[in-house]
């Protein structure tokens, strides 16, 4: 048995490490053990990262707030009088009921239905009932101080109208977190205040992990999506990019539109059945119709965020995805769709009508959910083997400028396993033979 | 207050419905787009967004050939969790006419199968339609289905 | 056996069926004690206690004014689940007649959708009502729903 | 296309069966055969094995004395989870009329509620039915319950 096979197969959760320094093999164990997420809800969501929140245009006043999950930390986070935002974790410091029970709202003071608990919008205590007693009886004792029985908070910063929280003691900076790719290609799409135009949930039978290999996967996306690569919005032979941070967990996919021709699509696409079908027409073709937000040509793009977020472009549609883990098999993925404050009837309504190309029910999205359901359910029964992630081959992981590449998802798993704390002991070890089976 | 429609009338609304979701549910998509007029709207949305007034749907087909676009799709593009479905709707409530069009509601609930023959309860709202009485027979001119079972399970591929 | 009434007084009682399923799963609380009669009985009785002949009920609404305090506690006093229902209920079955009296039976399932948009099956049961047919509308002048899911999930707010 | 059948009959069939239902929601077995002719059919099959055209049913009685024998077996000698069933059937579709023999279809859901209060879906599917018009009242000649939720939840004792 070779020393890494020992390793991997370690139960000491402080021992295990990952099998190779390349992160071209992902031990399927990491999509279904139950301590091991566990221990990503301590050290990746309440540990060194920024997660994202909510939209700003969600929390359109003082006082409108909107609850998520962070991991599974529930979390409000609330527009104050100042125009800040501020975020605790909703769980009240006396008796830890769920202090703020509506998903959205808008309120000054947040009062626990239990005791009567009452914080400000940010998270303060500021009423206690019965604090003294009742009739000189009973009471909190003199040494209570209010002001050390707030609300969690959480480390507050948003950029581009995108609310990030960390809940980490000291964290950095999220620009020096976001990195400047990230930046770039928000300061891209996020040109002007936004509009919220409704939002879509899906629950998907799948580690929560396995939605962000395939988000961040260039690969799959003119192979799955068949749509994708008969009209064009998304094909592998298109001019494209694949953009990875510093720490390889955040990433960027696009593709530009009209950079093929179909007698390239057709020779790449030749022992791919049924995937280019130059026959398939729809029969109202509006639904593709795109009057684009930007000068670039920029059809698809996807940005995603270690460890929760995505933004897309998909022609004009636009949305936040927030990744929200149930547990070692399940998530739950929630979509903000918004546009721009300033569109006019007929561009909100191209948003509108192109809603059916992603989503739950959408064209191109709906087949993410079936990918990732069946390596969940395949992966059940396995204790050792890994998956092999290579395309676009080993070695450092960076920056390429085309789109047939695994090397964003090799990207995710080296941020995970660092903060995870199960990075190989040696950069540079040497990549087992195969996968275990 | 009595019912703006004949009984006959009522029992073609009633049929209507069921074999609306006869033909879903034995996979004859085929037949869903003809039980819809050529400029029908047909439109899933999350009751989150119809209780808010925001617009975002899940599904919104302007028309009959976005409708066959769907089916095709289904059939010939998209890949999704395979499936059966049962759709399971309450008698119809005529809320409205105005000539040869009829003001209409239904709740609903579909009940999803998997292959090892699983059932699970996959979606559960109502719906508020418009319906044309042609004299063959009746089509939906629109159809808003507001659907309570926003968090979709896996994914919304067979229409409702 | 022919029904104690014509098909027209039948839709009548159809929809009064499917309007008092609707105006709770829209959360028109305040039209729910409409939907009875002044002096109207209103009780949800555990199956296990009607089975063995046990008169515990989970609510028992004796007259309007009963029905109107459990709206008003439920909008101002009560602190329950956030969540949203939906009824399927059967098509009626008209068991007998007494002058203006209509007795009637239907069964029901209520969904309950929590803020997430994941719904659950929250009550099945049958109701043995008594109807009074009044020029205006039709009204509750008893309702017992006897509820097989008396394992309640959670707790009973709002009404079945 | 209008309905084969007049409003009374239609209302015949409708309270058939939701009576059919309700007999065997409130355990009242013995009545279950009396809903069938002497020569009836009962066929329950799995989905799977009635799409891909296999003849294996799990219940398959044939005339009115098979029935009896289920009826007997329940009582006298069978052993089977202890549960309360709750019948949701869909208004029914008549598809066709031959002389005083209906065809008709039905969606149909049972609940399952076991003695501590907890419901379950037990079955979801389709029943394809042929009903004799008889003076005193309609009886099945054949149904044939297609049954989607073939991965049966325990057992399957009580009829569907």
């Amino acid at each position: 048995m070779q020393d890494s096979d020992y390793i991997f197969r370690e139960h000491d959760l402080d021992r295990f490490r990952w099998p190779d320094a390349d992160y071209a093999h992902t031990p399927y164990r990491v999509f279904k053990d139950s301590a091991i997420y566990e221990r990503e809800m301590e050290k990746v969501f309440r540990g060194p990262t920024w997660g994202y929140l909510a939209l700003e245009a969600e929390l359109p006043e003082a006082g409108s707030f909107k609850s998520v999950m962070l991991g599974n930390t529930p979390v409000v986070v609330s527009r104050e009088e100042d125009g800040s935002f501020s975020a605790f974790v909703n769980r009240c410091a006396h008796r830890g009921a769920t202090v703020v029970r509506e998903e959205f709202g808008k309120a000054d003071t947040h009062a626990c239905i239990y005791h009567q608990w009452c914080y400000s919008s940010a998270g303060d205590l500021v009423g206690v009932p019965y604090r003294r007693g009742v009739s000189g009886k009973g009471g909190y004792p003199k040494d209570f101080k209010p002001a050390q029985h707030g609300l969690r908070k959480l480390h507050v910063e948003s950029y581009k109208g995108l609310i990030f929280g960390s809940l980490q003691n000291e964290p950095g900076t999220l620009m020096a977190y976001l990195g400047p790719h990230i930046k770039e290609h928000l300061d891209r799409i996020l040109v002007k205040p936004l509009k919220v135009l409704g939002y879509h949930r899906q629950r998907i039978s799948a580690n929560w992990k396995l939605y962000f290999e395939n988000i961040k996967d260039p690969y799959h996306a003119g192979l799955l999506h068949m749509f994708a690569a008969t009209f064009g919005t998304y094909r592998s032979t298109q001019e494209g990019y694949t953009l990875v941070s510093d720490g390889g967990g955040h990433s960027i996919v696009y593709s530009v539109m009209g950079t093929d021709d179909h007698d390239s699509v057709s020779e790449h696409y030749k022992d791919v059945k049924d995937k280019y079908q130059t026959d398939f027409q729809l029969n109202d073709g509006t639904l593709l119709q795109w009057t684009p937000d930007f000068d670039d040509g920029i059809g698809n793009l996807i940005i995603s965020v270690f460890p929760n977020l995505v933004v897309q472009q998909i022609l004009n549609t636009l949305a936040t995805r927030q990744v929200r883990p149930l547990g070692p098999d399940g998530m739950e993925l929630v979509w903000t769709f918004f546009g721009f404050e300033d569109d006019d009837d007929t561009l909100t309504d191209d948003r509108l009508r192109q809603l059916n190309l992603v989503g739950p029910a959408g064209y191109i999205s709906m087949e993410d959910g079936e990918a990732i359901r069946l390596v969940q359910q395949a992966i059940q029964g396995e204790t050792d083997a890994t998956s092999f992630i290579q395309m676009g081959g080993l070695g450092p992981i960076v920056d390429a400028d085309h789109v047939v590449t695994e090397v964003c998802t090799r990207g995710f798993w080296k941020q995970y396993a660092q903060t995870m704390e199960f990075a190989p002991r040696e950069e540079g070890a040497p990549v087992p033979e195969k996968a275990h089976d | 207050m009595t019912s703006p429609i004949d009984g006959d009338l009522y029992q073609r609304v009633q049929d209507l419905y069921q074999n609306y979701g006869h033909a879903i549910d034995v996979d004859d998509l085929e037949a869903w787009p003809e039980f819809f007029t050529a400029d029908a709207r047909y439109c899933v949305i999350p009751r989150e967004n119809h209780d808010r007034g925001l617009p975002a749907a899940l599904i919104d087909c302007r028309g009959r050939p976005m409708l066959l676009d769907r089916v095709v799709a289904l059939r010939t593009a998209n890949i999704y969790n395979i499936h059966f479905d049962r759709h399971l709707v309450s008698p119809a409530v005529i809320t409205g006419r105005d000539g040869d069009v009829l003001e209409s509601r239904v709740n609903f609930t579909v009940m999803q199968t998997d292959q090892s023959g699983v059932t699970r309860l996959f979606a559960a709202g109502v719906s508020y339609d418009r319906i044309r009485v042609e004299e063959q027979r009746l089509r939906f001119l629109d159809r808003r289905l507001v659907l309570d079972t926003y968090g979709v399970p896996e994914l919304l591929a067979t229409p409702l």
